[in-house]
């Protein structure tokens, strides 16, 4: 391509007659804070390049200058709709690092934050995806229930959205048996909600003529990608880190992991909402069985004074011992995974035996995502771009640590 | 904290699911990644760097597990390259693993690794025109710290500033 | 003094072409319709969509005044004039279609014996004044230069050959059945039976096409906002860009008076009560109409609540392979009726 | 126990036209249904207003008797919004700056003394950036008792069965 003149500082280049090249983002409707190259030809993309380095916030790099409990709180804000999990995966990393098992209390309550964290996360995604095809009543339904389960968090934690829950070798703070029945109420109104999304959204013959066919991810092709969550499942591959490797209370639940053949945008929508009912079921068996006990390891709680003893009985709320200002893991390296709302993160850990981490690694399941949006769009109208954006539920900020 | 006297060096706590190889020379890397690929690892789940100024390395660290293979399914494998600081280059996996082609991109523009046979090879998360050359997530590029004291100002130290 | 100005009330105000274009179904109810009808949209969207709508201004009366609020702040607002748009074409384009917009009226009667313009083909001649507009769409589209309008020009120009001639076709299934092309007679013969009764074929045809030519979802195609930013108008703002909202409810209240007068009995039922002439014979029947008019473009802005956006290749197909043929089985209903009437 | 995967198909591809008129109806329908009895998940947030439960993690206070300036609450805040300041001789006292806190609340819980603690007021508007760095007395001050007293209506917010969240007046 020759450059042909300078235009308000921009250099244009000349391309071919039939083709156009479209900006989609990042100042664009749709687009999240992200942008996506397209060539166009006719209303057909021909060609796409995502760019999305629009919201970089050297989380890896800043990680390394931050104590290791600080940095819990850096990496939620990766998906801040799905707190829960992206801390947890960090912790359980430094767990493994400094060696510390959390008790089985903490364990359930860390998966009933994960459930409860999956659910408002997927319908955060499919009320972008909704707007995205036109449809502003799911939009405001999937948003508006999503409230439900933020409150939900929030009594857990004390926090709406940045959750700030686990520490390592447990969870910062009980719950009460009025909260389990609360969030019985809650999971009985979404699943009855999850009936009226069918007959205004995906059996709406106008939304479901946008998801069929669109955007087909072959398993072949899924699995080449590197794909990761509903997404991948959505394609016919079985694979979920809560089967493979379990962590939290999951290995104490029975559940089911969706699986659709299709791999399109309906296959996905229907994933997602299939994940929704698996989830309420989930904590459905987890508040029957939550055992009684500790939520923080012995290890530390051996080093509570009276004052502290005497609020956590008062509160349930577990004050930190000072040790926790100065964690000093041992040199050595760890990885912890966890599988969020959109897919596996993993986090890779090495500790040089500093009160700082020597280096981190996170891949997020967006990330690993993006690489949808080059290759999907392909051969699909423009129309389609939002509807293939939105049906990944890709998360900008996550991507782009 | 980035001089560490206490370097790390390779001791695995990983769990023992884990396996783990590390390969002295970029060389071999090609070949070795094809006999993964064979037995069943198909996708990367990460491709990083660690820079390690002492010994004047930097450690290419890939994790690849199985998303067809039942038995592979629950592992991380992890990989690690020893490459010269001085020269960091290694053949590109994108032709056995197509997943990694973002995930290069990133490792070139934060550790300065080249990937000799990428054919898309440039900045994906940060700017390419702007980019002032010290690969941000090398040691070398260094953050400023904070106190934790607060520097105070005549009207502030009184309390009675709104 | 007070004389003279109710000679000019009179003469000028009340005289039939001026009040048509001024007053009724002209440029005054039209805004307060726009102002009830966007209120309206907005309120039933909230209603289903678990919030309140707007309430900010006025909330005694539901926010009901909240379009004058915007339109205060869109004439107060600093119209942008980008540099590389085209810019007297860019100026035209919105002022020059929303008055476009009204003209139909200047055709269409609201009462049996006071009209604008004694025409024969009433009907034809308000039909062939709907179809300029979208003309002005893609002239604001091109002269733009922007990439997001100009598909959205295109996108408009798709659509105007689809739905135009579902348009006329289900017109013209009405209009065999009344033998007539002037909206008067039309109306006077849907004395017993109302034309959506006669031919709801048609009907159905008719509303889908006012649909997809009003740009009311499901066929909110040409400034699909998550695909196409805002399509032909992407780079207006102030004024202008309120003009350019206001044009396609403009457009689809003009249809819907058409709509009423055509298919749903006018000023059916005609009554006379007593006093001046004027309050029997164009006051009451207006209002007839309006409402009527009213009613029917509530149903179309209830869709945008329950329906996404269809593709535009979706949108054409539909158009082509399936509302084309239900408005030519309407006009084989309408030519039967007709038919079997005579032979009876 | 423990997870199993499940493969499924998507029911009911390529509907007939019927079943797509009986789909578009029943929307319709259900979008009738929630015009006349909506269900509303908002509320007017200027005239009334959400106080959290007890426990939420709003703006943090200061019991200046109980604190005994260990900065630990310094040491440990993930965003360097709480600093410590000279009081007085040999007094030190915690200062939050809340241009940069981001309410993780580790201040709060690692306090020995349990000296600091959450308020449940959220919303605060700043009419600069000096005025977002709360010390001194500034800092002991309560702000859920100036809200409580407020004119506006309060609420709690609580889970339900059919309605999803109800808004119960406090007063």
């Amino acid at each position: 391509m020759e450059q042909i003149n300078n235009v308000g500082g921009f250099s244009a280049k000349k391309v071919d007659d039939k083709t156009l090249i479209l900006f989609f983002g990042p100042q664009h409707p749709s687009s999240g804070h992200m942008r996506i190259i397209v060539k166009l030809d006719g209303d057909i993309i021909v060609e796409s390049d995502p760019d999305i380095g629009y919201v970089h916030r050297t989380m890896e790099k800043l990680s390394e200058t931050k104590e290791w409990i600080k940095n819990s709180v850096l990496f939620e804000r990766l998906a801040i709709l799905d707190a829960g999990n992206v801390t947890q995966a960090y912790i359980i990393a430094l767990e493994k690092l400094l060696n510390v098992e959390p008790p089985p209390r903490a364990l359930y309550l860390r998966t009933i934050l994960s459930e409860i964290n999956r659910i408002s996360s997927h319908l955060y995604g499919m009320g972008i995806f909704a707007i995205m095809i036109g449809s502003s009543t799911g939009y405001m339904w999937f948003f508006g229930d999503r409230e439900i389960m933020v409150q939900l968090a929030e009594r857990i934690t004390g926090s709406r959205l940045t959750h700030t829950y686990h520490i390592p070798g447990g969870v910062r703070r009980d719950v009460s048996n009025a909260f389990l029945e609360e969030l019985e109420k809650g999971l009985n109104y979404i699943e009855r909600r999850l009936k009226d999304y069918e007959v205004m959204f995906v059996n709406n013959p106008i939304i479901r003529s946008r998801l069929e066919n669109v955007g087909v991810l072959s398993r072949e092709r899924a699995i080449e990608l590197g794909v990761t969550g509903p997404n991948l499942r959505a394609s016919g591959v079985s694979y979920d880190v809560r089967v493979e490797e379990p962590y939290g209370a999951y290995q104490f639940v029975d559940f089911e992991v969706p699986v659709y053949k299709e791999g399109d945008a309906l296959a996905r929508t229907f994933q997602r909402f299939d994940e929704i009912r698996q989830s309420i079921s989930i904590l459905r068996q987890l508040i029957k069985s939550i055992p009684e006990g500790p939520v923080l390891n012995e290890k530390y709680l051996k080093l509570f004074t009276k004052k502290m003893k005497d609020i956590w009985d008062a509160e349930k709320r577990v004050k930190f011992p000072s040790i926790f200002a100065n964690l000093r893991p041992p040199a050595g390296k760890a990885y912890g995974r966890v599988e969020e709302g959109r897919g596996e993160i993993f986090f890779y850990l090495e500790s040089s035996g500093e009160a700082k981490p020597y280096r981190v690694r996170v891949v997020t399941p967006s990330f690993r995502n993006s690489i949808l949006l080059k290759y999907l769009p392909v051969g699909e109208r423009l129309a389609d771009l939002p509807a293939i954006y939105g049906s990944i539920d890709y998360f900008p900020p996550e991507a782009d640590r | 904290m980035t001089d560490s006297s206490r370097e790390f060096q390779g001791t695995s706590l990983l769990s023992e699911k884990t396996s783990e190889i590390i390969i002295d020379s970029p060389d071999q890397l090609l070949p070795l990644a094809k006999q993964l690929k064979d037995k069943g690892y198909d996708h990367v789940i990460s491709l990083s760097a660690v820079d390690y100024p002492k010994s004047n390395e930097l450690h290419l660290v890939i994790h690849i597990s199985s998303y067809t293979k039942r038995d592979l399914q629950p592992k991380v494998f992890e990989l690690r390259v020893k490459l010269k600081k001085s020269e960091p280059k290694v053949p590109s996996l994108i032709n056995i693993w197509p997943s990694v082609e973002f995930q290069e991109r990133e490792a070139y523009e934060m550790f300065g690794i080249v990937f000799e046979g990428h054919p898309d090879l440039r900045n994906i998360l940060l700017d390419q025109e702007e980019f002032s050359g010290v690969h941000p997530l090398l040691k070398d590029f260094k953050i400023p710290e904070e106190d934790i004291t607060l520097k105070l100002k005549e009207d502030v130290k009184s309390g009675t500033n709104k | 003094m007070l004389d003279s100005f109710i000679l000019f009330i009179k003469n000028i105000i009340l005289w039939p072409p001026v009040f048509y274009l001024l007053i009724a179904p002209g440029l005054v109810t039209i805004l307060i319709s726009l102002l009830l009808l966007i209120w309206a949209e907005r309120k039933i969207a909230g209603r289903i969509q678990m919030r309140y709508g707007p309430l900010e201004i006025s909330p005694k009366i539901g926010g009901a005044i909240q379009l004058v609020a915007d339109l205060t702040r869109y004439m107060l607002q600093e119209i942008i004039i980008p540099r590389t748009v085209d810019t007297l074409p860019y100026l035209i384009a919105p002022i020059a279609g929303f008055i476009i917009s009204l003209l139909p009226v200047a055709a269409i009667p609201i009462s049996p014996i006071y009209f604008p313009s004694p025409m024969t083909n009433s009907i034809i001649v308000a039909l062939a004044l709907t179809t300029l507009p979208p003309i002005l769409n893609i002239l604001a589209a091109w002269a733009s230069n922007n990439k997001f309008s100009l598909i959205g020009g295109a996108r408009e120009s798709f659509l105007i050959a689809a739905y135009e001639l579902i348009v006329i076709l289900s017109a013209i299934g009405a209009m065999v059945i009344y033998g007539t092309s002037d909206f008067t007679e039309a109306v006077s013969l849907q004395k017993n039976l109302w034309g959506i009764i006669l031919n709801p074929i048609s009907a159905i045809a008719f509303y889908v096409a006012v649909l997809m030519a009003t740009g009311r979802f499901p066929f909110e195609i040409a400034e699909a906002e998550a695909e196409i930013v805002m399509g032909a108008y992407t780079e207006y703002s102030g004024l202008l860009y309120g003009l350019s909202m206001g044009i396609s409810y403009t457009r689809m209240f003009v249809y819907n008076v058409i709509f009423s007068l055509l298919f749903l009995g006018g000023w059916q039922p005609f009554f006379t009560i007593g006093g001046h002439i004027f309050i029997s014979y164009v006051l009451i029947p207006a209002t007839v109409v309006i409402l009527k008019a009213l009613i029917v473009s509530l149903t179309m802005v209830f869709t945008r609540a329950i329906y996404g956006r269809l593709r535009i290749d979706q949108a054409l197909g539909g158009a082509w392979k399936f509302w084309f043929l239900v408005a030519i089985v309407g006009l084989i209903w309408g030519s039967a009726l007709t038919y079997l009437q005579q032979v009876i | 126990m423990g997870g199993k995967y499940v493969e499924k198909v998507v029911p009911s591809r390529n509907l007939s036209l019927l079943n797509k008129a009986k789909n578009h109806a029943e929307a319709l329908a259900l979008g009738a249904k929630f015009l006349v009895r909506p269900l509303r998940i908002t509320y007017r947030y200027p005239i009334v207003k959400e106080i959290p439960d007890q426990g939420y993690r709003g703006l943090i206070v200061l019991d200046d008797n109980k604190c005994i300036g260990c900065s630990l609450c310094a040491r440990i805040c993930p965003a360097s919004a709480m600093k410590m300041f000279q009081a007085g001789e040999k007094k030190l006292r915690p200062a939050v700056n809340y241009e940069r806190c981001v309410f993780c609340g580790y201040c709060v819980d690692i306090c020995p003394e349990n000296a600091l603690k959450h308020a449940r007021t959220h919303d605060v508007v700043f009419e600069s950036g000096e005025s977002m760095l709360y010390i001194g007395e500034k800092f002991t001050l309560d702000p859920d008792t100036q809200i409580l007293s407020g004119k506006v209506r309060i609420y709690r917010v609580r889970v339900d069965e059919k309605r999803g969240l109800i808004y119960e007046p406090i007063r």
